[in-house]
């Protein structure tokens, strides 16, 4: 194995172990918008997409790399956006007569 | 219209039917109230509240088109009234069969309190749970009167004074109030009834349910008589209980029948002397062996009392929920400014047990016609 | 320096997790999330060697249109399907990325990259296709309820194994054959493994799909090499796994007994009547609570059953050190005797000036944001006043519905003592807590600790 | 050693200075016990249960070394007695002169549970302590009975009932219970006393306290008598709270003075008719305007009730206490068979006012002093 | 491969920790990490091209020796001071291997390892200085009061700009002398930091160097070019930094306050009357009714006015779901009247079976695993029943001082009622809780969910 | 920077957030032993002194190693025994007559 590659086992054991962590107890109201937020951030697959896309040679690769940015850009951009609709009811409401 | 409200007060009754605050009710919907003067005395309500809530204040509260009572009117004071007038409040119509007559022969309306439907509906008229829900209330302050025992719990430099032990038996509307005030005075509370549901109602007052005899009630969610076999039954379940106990207030009734005997002569000899029992049902022969109406008895050093109206004690609160049944009662039968009864109704038709000389329920025809058989059979 | 400003994206996307997960916090770490994003974005755009700017642009500029208006279009109601759509992009991103290295290579890959290869396009198709399954089964254009398969889980294990086998030719054969026909096959899986599990439990099949989409970018990340997509992912697949768990708790089942069981039709412990009602656990109601400006109490023969008198007692008090008005709204026929409610609460040292009667307290509700009903129910019931047929009708009740929010507490869909039916508890802005009330009452005070 | 413990009830006396248990104490001391017949009747406790602890029912219960009583004998009975008995019990030695007289012309000893000093260590044998306490529970319950008012908040379906609003002034040992006892009935209390401390000390029983003048305690944690102004501020601020109250109960006492007044006429004119005060301090001139020991005065609709001896009413837990803090003061001066008085005794010694004919209570020295001079005025 | 055995033992460790911060896990998670630590090390020996077995073996062998031998014998009471001087030898090992490294290469290194080389010399003399005189402190060596120095933390501040200058120099020079010098300098930090802190943070001060000591280790893996170090250092850094702000709050001190105030010479907010005192905080609580079987409640006078009544009834609950008996003590002249107690523990609902007497209380204690006092002051006071001076002398009281443990909750060391000291509360086995009587109990309650 | 230094960098801030998300909330009464265990975990400089020692030539180098051979043995060995010894409290006491 390419020591690069074993870097990378290094760093996604340890980022596992972020992510089992950082998310302790959370209130059954936060699961949705929580699941729709880490969603969103698995769309960092955009990265791979771009880099694809930049050195896309040949018709099919292009294609290839095309739908890949474009999925990962509704995955990402819808995915942020939908989050946030969804924690508005998060602010405290004032007193007030209805 | 004219109301009238005569002072009916005797030693153990102090109530009034009205209070300035209904009383304002009924001047605003037009109508004339009369009350006897001293009427809320006991209460604590001076007639010039009266006065100033609409009312006069006179002696003819008996010449009315509706005249509000605490309890039955005597035959000759019902004899006096015109013909077509109302007579409403408690006229105890299947029991007091003199009262129905009086009204019959006279050719009134009466509509009894206590011949309002039991329904969630009519709760606001129902004046029997008020007052009894009083009488609760008060058979435990009586009884702790009574007693030679502090109810709660103390412990101090001069030694620990456990709890009282107080047992209810009979757990309906007065019984769920004694549980809830001896509770509150610190007693360790038992509670008997004969309707299953009860323990569930008993517990949620933090009181403990004796476990014996329990038997479904009828339809109206009253209790029915249970046969011999299961009196025994209940007398063997309840006899240790009775002898722990400091006081017993016993609240057991089935309408229309003479009270269950629940504490048998013999279980009385078997208390601590100094010990307390208070029959709320003495006036229907009485839960307790030896209990009589409105006296105290004493068997060995155990002492009976048999209070018929313990409610009528805290006149002012009395008024005060009796009132307010009353004024509920009067509303639902209000047109402008007049009281009209529709026998249909499915409250107001009920309590109406007579109808200007007729009588309407089939309960007090069934004391009349019972009460004329035996005169005759006594004639013949 | 790209590597270390990966990082920071990273480190984004650990805050923003962490806030995700707060109610307080939650907004500002979908943004710091979304600010990472960006930042990995840009450096990479920054740093590429492009060969045609064209494609990346035209990509950007498509995906973001759709997923914006798809975003701010969808009701509120629909939103879990949407985050299923969204996840679903996710995965075939993730999938594409490794068929065009594929078909950039040919297959030729050292060993361990073939297997990353296997792995990104197995778990992103099966992503892909698993998402728009659950999706389909929300938006009902398939039916939510269970679909048995032929060969139920049978069918599941062998094309499991199917996919292994061809996974090991791929790492090991150096053609690019295998890989398709993996491809293939886990493209299946999403069809079989999802459409068996009822619409009432795609919640967590979606968060489970949500962590394989993770899994995926990370081994995409693997085969290009690419740390922030490895750190990323590996981030969201671990973090999804204990949401999928935490939701599971919730609806009291296990994740086995969710992908497996194939039980999860809607099957709610409580029978409805048909009828739908909001089921809330302890913690939903802690929120609306915690939320609240002022909160009024609504106790009934339940709770005298369940002496819940000290635990809402509590519950108020801490209701009052976050500065959240509270009252009791009692009713006169409420629970078995008259002043029942009086004598519990008095026991429990609730101030009088807090107790409000039925005149004092209709008023009342309208200006109230949550009615937190205890055991009460005829003198809750709105048929009392709407329903001229119903044997209570006339009586007075507490018009609780006017209120915000309304949570009721109580065991059962059960009727009280008149026997009847309860319209209040179909009521949209209602939410039911079955619970024994003073259980209930601890659970809400548990979790409003940790709002 | 021959213990005597004869009859002593009247209308408002029915306690006991034994029971059975302390009397199985002495029994097992080697003291001989002879009580008098009935005696544990209003107690509930039959000569049986004496006489299976070992004691002789019997008429001699006078002639005995140590006579122990539950208040002062008359100057008659006093006279019968053998020199050098000693009588134990509640003497009223700050007070009744005829008693200390009695004692010394008979060449007695006398113990006075009253001149027990009140230390943290005497509590056990602290009688004032253990009958307060019983009186502040009985005037609350005393009150409860004679008002017309429910005491327990209550929503129904016949209306609102709010809380009785009962008022405690003095908040020594009986005050505090009063005020426990009124809570626990579900009344609103306020309460006030002269001591500052008291103030936490109502708050720790959930009731509110009534800012009005404070004045720190003496170093017995008496209270001390407040001047004329002061006296006018404590007006001031109760007028309010007096006419609001539903039940006030009185029990501000000052040791060797006349009890404080509270409540002036003019503050019970402005109550709500129907109201009742339970006076404590009557025996002592009274906190309240127009009291009387032992009697109901009507002031307008207001009842004034002064009762002396309310812990007798609960005369079977009343007498249990009082037996064992009798007990334990016996145990302190126990040798062997005998009761040995040390004078030296910080306990047994202040509380032997008089040894031997001899006066040794400077109070009760004071006392009779006092009344010479007046009697000697008098003749001259 | 010796990377990815080396990534076990970095699972290890933070398997290890994680178990290591829960009671009932605690004892496990030490052992998993001690493994981790086994397994580094053997890795290193396997994999080691190696000049001389003799070193290692000697080195390993006296290590060992000197460290069991001082874990084994050293008293209970002593174990704070015992860490410091362990922590002191892992800063020196971590700036040990820096000296190495510059005395192997002279200094010439490229910048960025310059730094780690500055950074682990610096940060380890620092631990090994500082923890030797946490330890001295402790142990009574050195004083334990503040000691102020002249210039006060200007001098500090004087110190660590020198050795920041240095440290830049060394960067970018290539020589060895600014190495040496700044190790030299950082050297007296250890002495001019902690020498000014006061005897009672000495806990905190330690935390924080232990921290330090994993940012020292992490550093000289970076040094050395090995992951094992910089994983296993950083966990320990970034630990021990969080759990350093855990102890200054269970103390009420932010970490500024204890590093630069100077005040911490044992300056209790109570008054101690010079005697010392156990204070204890409501997790400690806590974790001691959890662990016993049987539990006694002690109210006094100061339960009433705090109106702590139902928070004890909840407490107590709360054992009792934990199958732990629980009762209550009840002295006859508790509070401030007879049966002023039975008031309040009838409002609660306090069964009167739980109730017992001064009679049948006694007995018990010498079987009771926890006494809780609550506000009680003068019925617990052994000087009634053993010095004969006291004005209480001869009062009967509860003998609570023979349970196994006592806690008292009370808001100061102020006497009762009778306004006499009480031995009670300086005994070993007794705990104070200072606080008022509901909040302590409350927060006790909620501290033992996390037990 | 190297990339292994930057790797370094990378496997460190994620170490460093796994440190601090693993502990959460601690009751005061095990500070002491969590304390302790972390000091026996950052011995892990052994390893270092270890490979140092491996390699060293010379008096003065292997002296040096010797000592961090020696200091970092006796945090690891003293530490993790030491908190072990503290923890010993954690096990249920039986019910017991005393
Ligand atoms: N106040 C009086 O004087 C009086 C006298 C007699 C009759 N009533 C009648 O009683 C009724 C009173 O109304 P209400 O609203 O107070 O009571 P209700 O209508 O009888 O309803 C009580 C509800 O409490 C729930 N409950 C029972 N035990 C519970 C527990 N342990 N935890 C949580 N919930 C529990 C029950 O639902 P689940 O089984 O689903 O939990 C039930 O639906 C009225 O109909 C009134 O007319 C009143
Ligand atoms: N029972 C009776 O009839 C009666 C009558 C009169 C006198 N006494 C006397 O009163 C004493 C009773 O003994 P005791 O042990 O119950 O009480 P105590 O000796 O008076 O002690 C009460 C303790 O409670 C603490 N405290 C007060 N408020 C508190 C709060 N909010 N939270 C927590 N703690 C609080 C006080 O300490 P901090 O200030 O440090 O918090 C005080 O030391 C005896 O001396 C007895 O003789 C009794
Ligand atoms: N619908 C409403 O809102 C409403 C209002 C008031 C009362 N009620 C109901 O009316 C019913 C009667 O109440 P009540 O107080 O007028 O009852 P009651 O006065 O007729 O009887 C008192 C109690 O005695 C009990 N009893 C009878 N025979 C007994 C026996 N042999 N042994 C033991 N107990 C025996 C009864 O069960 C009842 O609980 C109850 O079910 C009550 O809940 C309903
Ligand atoms: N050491 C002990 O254990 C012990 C035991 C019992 C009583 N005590 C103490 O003895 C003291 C007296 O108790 P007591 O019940 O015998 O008192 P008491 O009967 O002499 O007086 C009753 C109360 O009246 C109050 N009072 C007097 N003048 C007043 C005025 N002008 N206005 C308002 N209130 C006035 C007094 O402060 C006192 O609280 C109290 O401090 C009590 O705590 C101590």
């Amino acid at each position: 194995m390419s020591p690069e590659f074993i870097a990378g086992i290094v760093v996604f054991v340890l980022a596992g172990f972020v992510g089992l962590e950082v998310i302790s107890k959370v209130p059954p109201t936060l699961h949705t918008p929580l699941m729709s937020g880490a969603n969103a951030i698995s769309g960092i697959t955009i990265v791979g997409a771009v880099i694809a896309a930049g050195l896309a040679e040949g018709r099919f690769a292009t294609a290839l790399a095309f739908f890949a940015v474009v999925a990962a850009t509704i995955n990402v951009v819808g995915g942020f956006l939908v989050t946030d609709r969804m924690l508005e009811m998060f602010r405290k409401r004032p007193s007030r007569p209805r | 219209m004219q109301v009238g409200v005569p002072h009916q007060h005797t030693d153990t009754e102090r109530r009034t039917p009205v209070v300035p605050d209904t009383v304002a009710t009924m001047t605003e919907w037009g109508w004339n109230v009369v009350v006897s003067p001293g009427i809320g005395e006991p209460s604590g309500i001076p007639d010039q509240h009266f006065r100033d809530a609409g009312a006069t204040v006179g002696e003819e509260a008996w010449r009315a088109d509706l005249v509000l009572v605490v309890r039955p009117p005597s035959p000759h004071q019902l004899s006096e009234l015109a013909p077509g007038t109302i007579v409403a409040g408690f006229l105890d119509p299947f029991v007091d069969v003199d009262t129905i007559g009086g009204l019959c022969v006279a050719r009134l309306t009466g509509v009894a309190l206590e011949a309002i439907p039991r329904t969630t509906l009519a709760q606001a008229m129902d004046a029997l749970s008020s007052q009894a829900n009083i009488a609760g209330y008060a058979a435990v302050i009586l009884g702790s009167m009574e007693s030679p025992r502090l109810f709660p719990m103390m412990v101090t430099a001069a030694g620990t004074i456990p709890p009282a032990r107080v047992l209810v038996l009979g757990v309906g509307v007065a019984g769920l109030q004694a549980i809830a005030t001896a509770k509150r005075l610190g007693a360790s509370v038992y509670a008997y009834d004969v309707r299953p549901e009860t323990k569930e109602q008993v517990e949620s007052l933090g009181a403990r349910f004796v476990d014996a005899v329990t038997v479904a009630a009828d339809a109206g969610g009253y209790a029915v008589e249970v046969d011999e076999s299961a009196q025994a039954a209940q007398h063997a379940a309840l006899t240790e209980h009775v002898a722990a106990a400091d006081l017993i207030v016993t609240t057991a009734q089935i309408p229309g029948r003479p009270a269950p005997l629940l504490v048998t002569a013999e279980m009385v000899s078997t208390m601590r002397p100094g010990s307390v029992i208070i029959d709320l049902a003495a006036a229907t022969g009485g839960n307790v062996a030896g209990s009589r109406p409105d006296e105290t008895v004493a068997v060995g050093g155990v002492r009976l009392l048999g209070p018929t109206n313990l409610a009528s004690q805290y006149a002012r609160d009395a008024s005060r929920m009796l009132a307010r049944n009353m004024i509920a009662m009067l509303e639902r039968g209000r047109t402008d400014d007049h009281f009209v009864i529709d026998p249909e109704d499915e409250i107001l038709g009920e309590a109406t047990v007579v109808l200007d000389g007729e009588v309407l329920h089939p309960r007090s025809r069934e004391l009349l016609e019972a009460n004329r058989t035996a005169n005759s059979e006594a004639a013949s | 320096m790209t590597e270390l400003l990966y990082l920071v994206a990273a480190v984004a996307f650990i805050v923003g997790l962490k806030q995700l997960s707060g109610p307080r916090t939650a907004r500002k770490g979908n943004a710091v999330a979304a600010a990472g994003m960006f930042l990995a974005t840009v450096v990479t755009l920054v740093e590429l060697e492009v060969v045609s700017w064209r494609v990346i642009a035209a990509g950007i500029a498509v995906g973001a249109a759709i997923g914006a208006a798809l975003a701010l279009r969808v009701q509120m109601t629909a939103m879990p399907q949407l985050v299923a759509a969204f996840n679903g992009f996710g995965g075939a991103a993730s999938a594409l990325v490794a068929v065009y290295e594929l078909d950039r290579t040919g297959g030729g890959f050292a060993t361990e990259t073939a297997v990353t290869v296997v792995l990104s396009l197995v778990i992103g198709v099966v992503t892909f296709t698993g998402s728009f399954v659950a999706f389909g089964k929300l938006q009902g254009i398939i039916a939510g309820r269970p679909m048995r398969l032929p060969g139920g889980q049978a069918l599941n294990v062998a094309l499991a194994a199917t996919t292994a086998i061809l996974g090991a030719w791929a790492a090991v054969s150096g053609e690019a054959l295998p890989f398709w026909l993996a491809l293939g096959v886990a493209s299946i899986i999403g069809f079989t493994g999802v459409l068996p599990i009822g619409g009432a439990d795609m919640p967590v099949v979606i968060s489970l799909l949500n962590s394989l989409s993770g899994i995926a970018a990370s081994m995409a990340g693997f085969v290009i090499g690419n740390q922030a997509l490895i750190i990323g992912g590996a981030l969201v697949g671990a973090a999804g796994l204990i949401l999928t768990m935490q939701m599971g708790e919730a609806m009291n089942r296990s994740l086995g007994n969710v992908l497996f069981s194939g039980f999860g039709g809607g099957a709610v412990a409580v029978e409805t009547a048909g009828k739908p009602v909001n089921r809330a656990t302890p913690d939903d109601v802690a929120i609306a609570l915690a939320y609240a400006s002022n909160v009024l109490f609504v106790p009934g023969y339940g709770l005298a059953v369940a002496q819940a008198q000290h635990a809402v007692r509590d519950l108020a008090a801490a209701l009052e050190k976050r500065d959240i008005a509270v009252g009791y709204a009692i009713h006169p026929v409420a629970g078995r005797m008259p002043g029942h409610m009086n004598v519990l609460l008095a026991e429990a040292d609730v101030p009088y000036e807090q107790l409000f009667d039925l005149e004092q307290s209709n008023p009342k509700f309208t200006q109230t944001d949550v009615v937190l009903v205890i055991g009460a129910n005829d003198v809750v019931n709105p048929s009392a006043r709407d329903d001229a047929t119903s044997p209570i009708y006339g009586m007075p009740i507490l018009e609780v519905d006017k209120a915000r929010t309304v949570v009721v507490v109580k065991r059962s869909l059960s009727p009280g003592f008149a026997g009847i039916d309860n319209p209040l508890f179909y009521e949209p802005d209602t939410m039911m807590l079955f619970a024994d009330g003073k259980e209930a009452i601890e659970s809400v005070l548990a979790a409003i600790d940790d709002v």
